[in-house]
Order: C-alpha cells, then structure tokens, then sequence
C-alpha cells in the first residue's frame, strides 16, 4: 500500500497527541486529579497509534490497560478519556469505569480488569461481525506478559476455528510488571505462537510506526476478506513504570530505558518526514502547537465536568432496573 | 393441554426463539448435530445450521467470554450451554466481572444480552465435580439476573423470557428434571422473571425451594398435611431478582420458615434469603428460620453417601418441625 | 512493643515461617527481586533466593493449580500471592474445586497445604475489577479455611498459622491495612485460627465486622458511646470456621445485631452469619439483623461515586439506630 | 533403548489387563453397578499402558477421564478401581471420588473433573520433585480437545519456563465426545503446540505400544536429567462411546470404527511377539488366562466390599476436623 504524506502526518500527529496527553495525565496523578492506577503507553505510540489507525470507526476495539492512545486513535475525546481518569462525568463511561475506558458510538468496548479476559471478548466481537455478515474487524492489544494467561489459547484459537475477523497485536516491551520477558517464556516471539492455531504471525519493529501500520493493515484486509485472525507483534518498550505508583527502574537499567529513548518513535517519524522531504520543520511545529493547544481545552473540559450525581451510584447495572432490590439495611 | 419434558419445553423455547429472532444462536460444546449431553439442543442444527448452532472448542472462557463480546458488539443474543453446571468455576471471570459489571463499568452503554444455561445437580455418582449446585456463587454477584425453574412449564417460559431480556441471565437446569413431564403450551408464552409461584397453600409454615427441592417440598407439604400440619409451599424460580413480595406475605401468614436446596448449607441460598426475611419480618416470625441443605462437604461419589448427603423431603419435614416447636 | 506495618508483619510471618520450615514457598507475580506490588514479600528473594521466591508467568491457574500440585504431590507448603483479590475469578476451579475438593475426593490422603493470599477492598479509584471483596465466593465452599487479618498483630499470627495448617487458607489483605501500624512481637506467635476477637465491649448491640471494616467498627462504636448506646465489637477474623461460640455469647448478652462488611450485600458473607444467628438465638434476638453493606452494584471508578459505595461508620451507626427502634 | 522380551510381555500383559477390566466395567455399567460416567480408554491401550509404564512407582501420574488403564498400569489393584466406581469402601478413593481415581501411595494424584485442570497440577507436582530434589518425574494424559482449555497453555508454560520434569502426553482419538479435532482446532498436532513453549514435541503411532514406551522414556530420562518438559502425542480411536451412556456412533463411520478396530493395539503386539519369535501362542494364552483370572478375583472383592460407613459422609473434608460446624439444621 502507498504511504501518503497525509497518512504520515495524520500518523505523526495522533502520536503526538498520545504523548502529551499522557504527559498531562502524569501531572495530573501527582496533582491528585486522577486516581487509581494510571498506565502509561509512552514509548508503545507507533503500535498505539500505527495498528490503531488501519480500523474503521465501526471497526471493534479492545485494548489492555495502556490503552490511552488507542482510545484517542479511535477518536475518543481527550476530554472523555481525561476526564474518565479523573471520575467526572464527562468521561466516555459517565467517570464510572476509569482505567476501564470505552466509547461504543467508537467501537471501543473497553478492556478487561482481569488481563487476558479481553481475548475471547475481542473473539465474541469478532463472532458479532461475521454472524452479521458486515465487513467489520475486531481489534485485541495484549501485552506479551498477559500471552501467558490461558483465554490467550483459549481465544485466538476460537478466532483462528471460525476464521473470525479479530487482529491480535502484542504490544512487546519485554515487561511484565517487573517481570523479564525471558522469566516467564523461553520463546522470543509471542507472534510465533500463532503456528499453534494455524493462523499467520508477524513480527515487525514496534517502534516504526509506518511498519506497524501496514503489517496490521494487511492483517485488517486479510480479516475483511473472511480470512481469519492475525497475530502481530512489535517490539517495543515503556518508558515509563507499569502504573504511576512506581517508576521502573528498579528492575531496569537505566542504561537500558536510556537507549531505548533514543529510538523514540516519534521523533524518527518525524525525521522520516523530514529527510524525505515531506514535510518541513515548521510544517511538523505547526501540528505540534495545534495539537497542544487543543489538549488544553480538552484538559479544561475534563477539570471543569462535575463529578457524577449520587444517583448515578445505583443506575446502569441492568437494562431492565425494576430488578434492583436493596431491602432495609444499608 | 399436551404433556412434553422439561428437556423438550427447553428445546421449543430456543426453537421458537430462534425463529422469532435471528440474532439468538446457541455455542456449547457438542450442541450441534449432537444435540447437547442431554438433548436440550435436538433438531436446532438441522433447522438453524451450524452457523446459529455452533459447536465449540473445549474452551469455557472463549464461550462465556466470546458470548459477552458478540452481545457487547451489538445486538447478538447468544444462549451459551455450559456442558454441566460445575464448569461455571473455569469461566466465573466471564460470568461474575464480564457479563455482570461490563453495563455499568462501561457508563451503561452495552447491553450483555446473554444467557448461561447449565445443568445442575446430583443423579448418582456423579461425584464432587460433576454434581454441584453453583447458584449461589453468582447471588453474590451483580448486574446478573438467575433463574431455577422446577417445572416443563416454566423452563420454556422462563428461558424464553430470558433469552428476550436484555440482561446476562445464568439459568440453571436440573439434571434429574430434564425428564419430568408437564403440561407445556405448544405457543408463545412467558414466565415474568422475578416471580415466584405458590405451589401449594398453607397457613402453619413458609417452605420455600426452588428447582428440583420444589418437588421435595410438596411432597413433605403433603406428608405434613395428612399429620395435620398445613404447608406452604413457595417455588421462588427466580433467584436475582427474588419475589419478595410472595415471600413476604406468606410469611407474614405463618410465621414460620424453612428454606430447602440442594447446595451445601453454608453461604447457600438460604442463607441470603434467611437474611433478608429476618431483616424485613422479625415482627412476623415466630420460630427461626431452618436451612434444610446438603452438609458442607464436597459431593461424595458412592451413591449410597450421595444419598444421605442429599436433601430430601423426610429432611424437610424434620426441618418443618423443628421450627414448629421452637 | 516495637510497632510495624501490616506489610510489614506479613513479612515477618512469611520470613519466620520460610526460616522454619523449607517447604514454605512463594509464587505470584512480581514476588521476587520485585517484592510484590504492596511490599510483602520484600527481601525474600534476596534471603532465600529464586529457588523459594518464584515471579511467575501472568497465569493465575497456574500458579494456585501449580500449588495444589505441588502440595498434594507431597509435603509442600506453598503461599501464594494474587495480586489483586479481583483475580480470584480466573482461578475459581483451583481454589474453589481443586483445593477445597482433592483431599474428600481422593479419600482423605493428600493434604492441600497451600496459602492463597490476595490483597482486596477499595481504595480510591480501583474500579469495578480492581476493588473487589470476594470473600463470599468461597464462603459456600467446602474443604477451605479463610482468614481476614484486620491487625498488624492478626495478620502475623494468622499468617503463621495459616501456613502451618494442612489446610488450603483463603487469605485476605485489605489494601488499606498494609500501611496499618500496630504492636506486633518480634518473636514466634501463632493467631488460633476460628477464633473472633472481642475488641470492644458492649451490652445494647452487637456489631460483627472483619478486615478493614472493624475499624470503622470500633470507630462508629466509640460514636454510639457518646451518645449513651453500648456496643460490643467483635472482629471475626476468620470466616471459615466462624466462632459461633463468641457471636452467640454477645448476641445472648446484646440481643440486636449488626454485620458489617465492605462487599456489597445480597449473598455476601452477612447473608450466612445472619442465618446461622437467626436459626441460633432467635429466642434471645431482641429485634432485625441488619446488614450494612455496599449495595449490589459494581463498584464504581470515581472516587467520589465510591465513597457513597462503601460502607463506613456512620453508615454502622445507622444501623445500629435500626436495629435499636425496631 | 533395547526392547527386551519381558519388556514385551509386560506390555502385552498390561494392555490385555486393562482391556479386560474395562470390557467387564462394561457389564458392570450394564448391571447398575457401577454410576455415574464410565469412560472406557478401550482402543487407547498402547497409549494408557505404553506411556505409564516407564514410570517409577514414586513417579507423579494424573490422567483425564480415560484413567482406568493407567491407573492399572500404575499398578493399582483392579479391586480397587472397580470398587471405586461401584462406591465401595474398597476403592482407592474409599469410594467418594468415583471417576476420580487416585492413589498417593502410588503416586496416582487423581483427574480434574473440569478437563484441562490437570495440566497445572502436572505442573505442580513437577515443581514439587525439582524443589526436593529428587529425579521423580511428572506425567499429564490428556486428549487433543482438552489441549483447547487455557490450562494447557498456563501449566505447559510454567512448566517450560521452570524445566519441570513433566511429560505431557496427548491421547489423541480425533474426537471431543462428538466433536472432530478438524472442527476446534486448524493444525494436525497438539505437539506441533510445544512449540510456543520452546520445548520438544513429539508424535506417534498412539496404537504401537513401543513407538510409545519408547518415545516417553526418552522423554521421562530427559525430564529426570532436568531439561525439562516435552509433549508426545499419540495418535489413537477410542472404540466405544464418550462414556458408557452414548456408544459414539452418532458422530463417527461405522467404517471409521471398523477400520480403528482393524488396528487394535493388543493384536498388534500379539503379532509382534509372535512373528518375531518373541513369545509362542502357548504363553500368550497362559497370560491372558492368568489375567483373567485374576480378574475374577478381583472383581469379586470389589463386589463383596460393603458401601461406605455413612460417618464417611463427614471425614476427609480437612485435615483439621475441628473446623466443621453445622449448625442446628439439616
Ligand atoms: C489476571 C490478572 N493478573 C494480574 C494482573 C495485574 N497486572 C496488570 S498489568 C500486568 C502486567 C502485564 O504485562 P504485559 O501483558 O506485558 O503488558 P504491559 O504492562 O507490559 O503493557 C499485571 C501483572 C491483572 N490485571 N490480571
Ligand atoms: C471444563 C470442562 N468442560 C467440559 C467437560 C465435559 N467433558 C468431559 S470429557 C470431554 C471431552 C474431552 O475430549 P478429549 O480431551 O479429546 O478426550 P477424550 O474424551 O477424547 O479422551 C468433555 C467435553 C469437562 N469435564 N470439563
Ligand atoms: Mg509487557
Ligand atoms: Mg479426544
């Protein structure tokens, strides 16, 4: 597939607006504005943002719990993703999921508290579109860690069965937690674990955005065409601690963390878009700037939403309400 | 009217359903041309196709899991048939966190329009994991609905009410009933979620069961009457949400209360609703309120322990006088 | 006494106990070089190194199969750490199934000697599947023992005990608890398993309560005091087996009960302590049993949302009014 | 390895043991004797007896349902198997595991009666023998549906990454009670699996009981050196139903059946022996004759042994029996 240059800079500035958004929400953890765990994806923007931008908006979206960029690829308001973080009402789960994020007018159905639970939802989702007949693709992140829970198994081998339209994507930055890739598997590729179910598997560099994009592009087509799942996998790297409650260097290298900051995926797209001419500094200044400046409204939307009513406590839990029966005590 | 099984009432309430919706389809492991371990899915392969009645990979999670992502999706009704009940304890991720807080951690927005059925209970040296009583593991849980019918007439019109509703119901069939006969309506008919059915009046005492125990109770009921003592017999059906209005009022008449399942005793069934009626009628109660249940031990497998570790309607009348006089 | 943690006393306890006896051992996620996510297994790695302090890989039936295997498999004494209690879920069948079951199912012979330790509760912005309390799943479990340590001094003791025990241990850590200061000996104490303590005295009502839950407790209790209402306290910290004989003993004196628990209520574990006083001391009841409990909801993200969730003390104190009038 | 004549004989004598006693269950199925689920391994003897023979008496064995044979072979009396299954207190389980047969004295540690639990005690056991010390290994029967459920991925893994000594070996009969390995699965070999662990996989001819003892003891030697796991599949029929409720041609040729029978394990070894000189007619029959009669007597101290004394009800739950409370009712 070509590469456009409006591809380029629309990949260039998703992955920036990953980023900053999730420097902001950094701050916003210190500042006691956003509670629970916050798990950063930077560092993972080019499979974030690459492998998120091939889905349609109809398209299905399941992600883990780095899921930040993903959301915002998919077209979830800053603000509604910030917000969720922060419990306002604003936040596309009404402040009622936090790290659980989702848009279903998006397709983003959310992620799974439990790691691993999101496979077979991702597979069930990917059930919905075939049984309907449409052309609709469903898209599973992972982390290479939660490849070792058993809905993995469970889940790509139902899709690979039913040749479902479910693409699998490892976000591979060789943690899990604390925990070393080489602690828990003896395989290097988790995508080789695609052979188990007969289905293609694919590993490309996690931090070449134009690479991931169109290894999971064709994926898309393929599951499009009624020809089954994928597993791919990049390699990648946080740079950040898991959550925000920790800062990930006690069981890293700094040197480690170091050079991988030095691949920063987002600064070698924009020297791809610079050496080949296609767009100039000021070009890529320009996007920048709007591309903050947007994230400060956004960020003032989300401050300035109320917190949910009280009542909201007790409504959403079923379809039909009359169910609710809370008796006397308290 | 004509007379159908329990087994057979299932299968017409999923044929009919299958007809009326095409968003309904059924995934299980050997539910297909097999048609299901105890021929609750008979004949749907061949009237729906392998596309609508899908056989399954021995794969708990992918089921359960795979049955909340298609309804998440968007409009899927998938009835998914866990092989035996006790396969609940491999996929209670999927039923208890996915089915049952993705609505509301998700700010309301998907509708997890599933149904989870799964034969239950002990018929004979099944042994401790082939013969369980799980219902109370999910009564703990929420955004979930339940269901326990005990009668052909009302497993179609519950499962068919179920399937229609737009929330994940778990639906527990027992094995030993699959084969009782009854009076079915051969057309469309619903059991309103949420009701119990007084079985049998009575003024002395409250017997409350569900599943195959109501067939326990009326029978004590029965026993008791020709000694003298009128029982009430109150098939709840449906555990979330229970009817506590017909509880409540028919103990607010006698006063008395004794409560049968099949499950062990301890954090069963009766122990929610034992909880709730003293909190809401200890003006009305006269005498505790007796758990008549299985002992907390796994199930043995010598049918002749299986025997006395089950409940049964000699053990119900012993319950039923104990609380009489005390 | 020197004062330290809860952490900090579960450390000690898993410290003493690996010194003891080298068939304890360790497994869960980032245990090791790590030290867990909430510090208890902090220097473990580095005194009895990799061998005795496994990280595993991220599956959870893998780690409690893993240990039931190796315990059963003879004479190892596994303690193992989920990482949050929420995960429970995908490992019901080997906690609920395997280790609660493969000692009756086989006869008696081996003994599942293992610890499953699981941080639990809400503490500000977990979510739906970061906060749970899922003690009440296992409550109507049979063959398991499980213990909710509310003390730096309780959860050394119990810890010890609940590793020395041939008996699989449900081991629950409320999270806000791990930064708990409290007396705690430095040498060898054990915590008898199955017995409450009584943490306050009281003669108008009796307020059962466990885990994080018997400080909000004590804290409505010392409230009541002040405006003339004697409540007693009892910290149960062991569900199964409950020490009937202390809850009886207050209820007699007391007459009026309050349960109190974090977990939301329908089948939560108030559910089975209300019954079994209900069918105990029903003479000596004097009014309801009231439970307070979270409603039956998910819990919410937004801290504000969960904080009108979660029971506290003044939500007891409610109670205990209730149950006071009625 | 060199396969001697009393290897050989041992073999044959352990097949034509196990299919005795499972063709008599049969009857006893029929007679209301034996409850509950009888799932016969008949067919599966190369299998059952090939794979459990090169154990060691303290060597770990956990099976799936199709556990008779092996358990035999483990050396569990007949009595005490049949037993079990009629409810006897003469049972390896004292009659209340039924289907659950073990036998710790035996190293027999039982079968999980939600498929797949298995592959994580395996797993366990195996982490008990390398902890010890000791060269004990590990061995983990399981059939090729059950290689679906997401335990196989958790308990192979773990396994892998630790170098457990365990042996997992698929029996592998091409069908999942009524459902074809082709409808759940896209590849031919759950060996072909171990892969995505980095350990060895190994298939067969699941009806030569050499190709198998053979296979399984170069697995076992390499688990007791401490290189840890490998997966050996045979390829198998089962020749009967699921269990003894269903009699498995509902879903299965006829002419499948007959051309499985064609292969029968026993004859197969029968004519071994016999056409290479190994052993004459005369002998063959004097073994069988031994073992049936054997048998008989057996099968009678399994038919005199009285029920379960009803106290039984309440033992074994714990260790430490003073936990139990019942409460006043029933
Ligand atoms: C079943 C389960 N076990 C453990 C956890 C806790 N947990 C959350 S994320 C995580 C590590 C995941 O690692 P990986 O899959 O590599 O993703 P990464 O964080 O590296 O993006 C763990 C252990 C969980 N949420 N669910
Ligand atoms: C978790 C779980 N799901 C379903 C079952 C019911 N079940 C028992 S055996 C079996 C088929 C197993 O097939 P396979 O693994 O190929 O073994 P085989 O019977 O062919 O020897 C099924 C579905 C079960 N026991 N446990
Ligand atoms: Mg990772
Ligand atoms: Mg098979």
């Amino acid at each position: 597939m070509e590469i456009t240059k409006s591809l380029m800079l629309e990949l260039y500035e998703k992955m920036l607006l990953n980023r900053i958004v999730e420097e902001e929400m950094a701050k916003l953890v210190i500042e006691k504005k956003i509670f629970g765990a916050l798990h950063l994806g930077i560092g993972h923007e080019a499979l974030s943002v690459g492998a998120t931008l091939p889905m349609r908006k109809d398209d299905y979206l399941v992600f883990s719990h780095r899921g930040v960029g993903h959301s915002l690829t998919k077209g979830i308001p800053p603000s509604q993703i910030v917000g969720e973080f922060m419990g306002r009402s604003i936040g596309c789960s009404k402040g009622k999921g936090g790290v659980h994020l989702s848009d279903y007018s998006r397709g983003v159905l959310g992620i799974s508290g439990s790691q691993g639970g999101n496979f077979v939802i991702a597979a069930g989702a990917g059930l919905r579109a075939k049984m309907k007949g449409t052309d609709q693709v469903a898209m599973c992140f992972f982390g290479e860690g939660t490849s070792n829970r058993g809905p993995f198994h469970e889940g790509v081998n139902m899709a690979a069965v039913w040749k479902l339209p479910v693409i699998f994507v490892c976000e591979n930055d060789t943690y899990s937690f604390s925990t070393h890739q080489k602690q828990v598997m003896l395989i290097d590729n988790v995508a080789d674990r695609a052979a188990s179910y007969g289905i293609p598997g694919v590993v490309v560099d996690g931090n070449d955005v134009l690479a991931v994009y169109q290894a999971v592009n064709q994926a898309v087509e393929r599951a499009r065409a009624g020809e089954g799942p994928t597993i791919i996998e990049g390699k990648t790297y946080r740079w950040c601690g898991h959550h925000e409650f920790e800062d990930g260097t006690k069981y890293r290298d700094k040197a480690e963390i170091e050079a991988w900051k030095q691949k920063c995926p987002i600064i070698r797209v924009e020297k791809q878009l610079i050496n080949y001419g296609t767009a100039t500094k000021k070009e890529l200044k320009q996007i920048e700037e709007q591309v903050k400046e947007n994230i400060q409204k956004e960020l003032e939307l989300a401050n300035n939403s109320p917190v949910p009513k009280p009542e909201e406590l007790f409504t959403d839990v079923y379809a039909n309400p009359e169910v609710f029966q809370r008796g006397i005590s308290l | 009217m004509r007379e159908i099984t329990y087994a057979e009432a299932l299968n017409e309430a999923l044929r009919e359903e299958m007809e009326r919706d095409d968003t309904v389809f059924i995934m299980g492991q050997d539910v297909g041309k097999f048609g299901g371990i105890f021929g609750v899915t008979k004949g749907l392969y061949e009237k729906f196709g392998q596309k609508r009645v899908r056989d399954t990979p021995l794969s708990e999670s992918a089921i359960i899991g795979g049955a909340v992502g298609a309804a998440a999706a968007g409009g899927m009704r998938p009835v998914c048939e866990l092989m035996l009940a006790d396969f609940v304890g491999v996929c209670v991720d999927e039923i208890y966190n996915k089915a049952g807080k993705w609505k509301y951690m998700h700010g309301g927005t998907p509708d997890i329009s599933i149904v989870v059925r799964a034969p239950m209970g002990a018929k004979g040296g099944g042994g401790s994991e082939h013969s369980q009583c799980p219902e109370a593991l999910f009564m703990h849980g929420t955004g979930l609905k339940m269901l326990v019918p005990s009668t052909p007439y009302d497993a179609k019109g519950l499962l068919k009410g179920a399937i229609r509703d737009n929330d994940p119901v778990v639906f527990f069939e027992h094995k030993l009933l699959y084969v009782l006969k009854g009076q079915v309506p051969a057309d469309d008919y619903l059991v309103p979620i949420g009701k119990a059915a007084v079985r049998k009046e009575g003024t002395d005492v409250t017997i409350l069961a569900y599943s195959l125990m109501v067939h326990k109770a009326i029978e004590a009921a029965l026993t008791l009457e020709e000694q003298g003592i009128s029982a009430e017999v109150i098939d709840l059906r449906s555990l979330i949400p229970l009817d506590l209005e017909t509880i409540f009022t028919s103990v607010a008449k006698t006063g008395r209360v004794v409560i049968a399942h099949e499950a062990n005793k301890r954090g069963g069934m009766g122990a929610e609703i034992s909880a709730v009626i003293s909190e809401q009628c200890f003006k009305e109660l006269k005498g505790p309120i007796a758990r008549v249940a299985a002992p907390d031990v796994p199930i043995p497998f010598s049918p002749d322990l299986e025997q006395l570790y089950l409940p049964n309607a000699e053990k119900i009348i012993t319950g039923v006088k104990l609380v009489l006089e005390k």
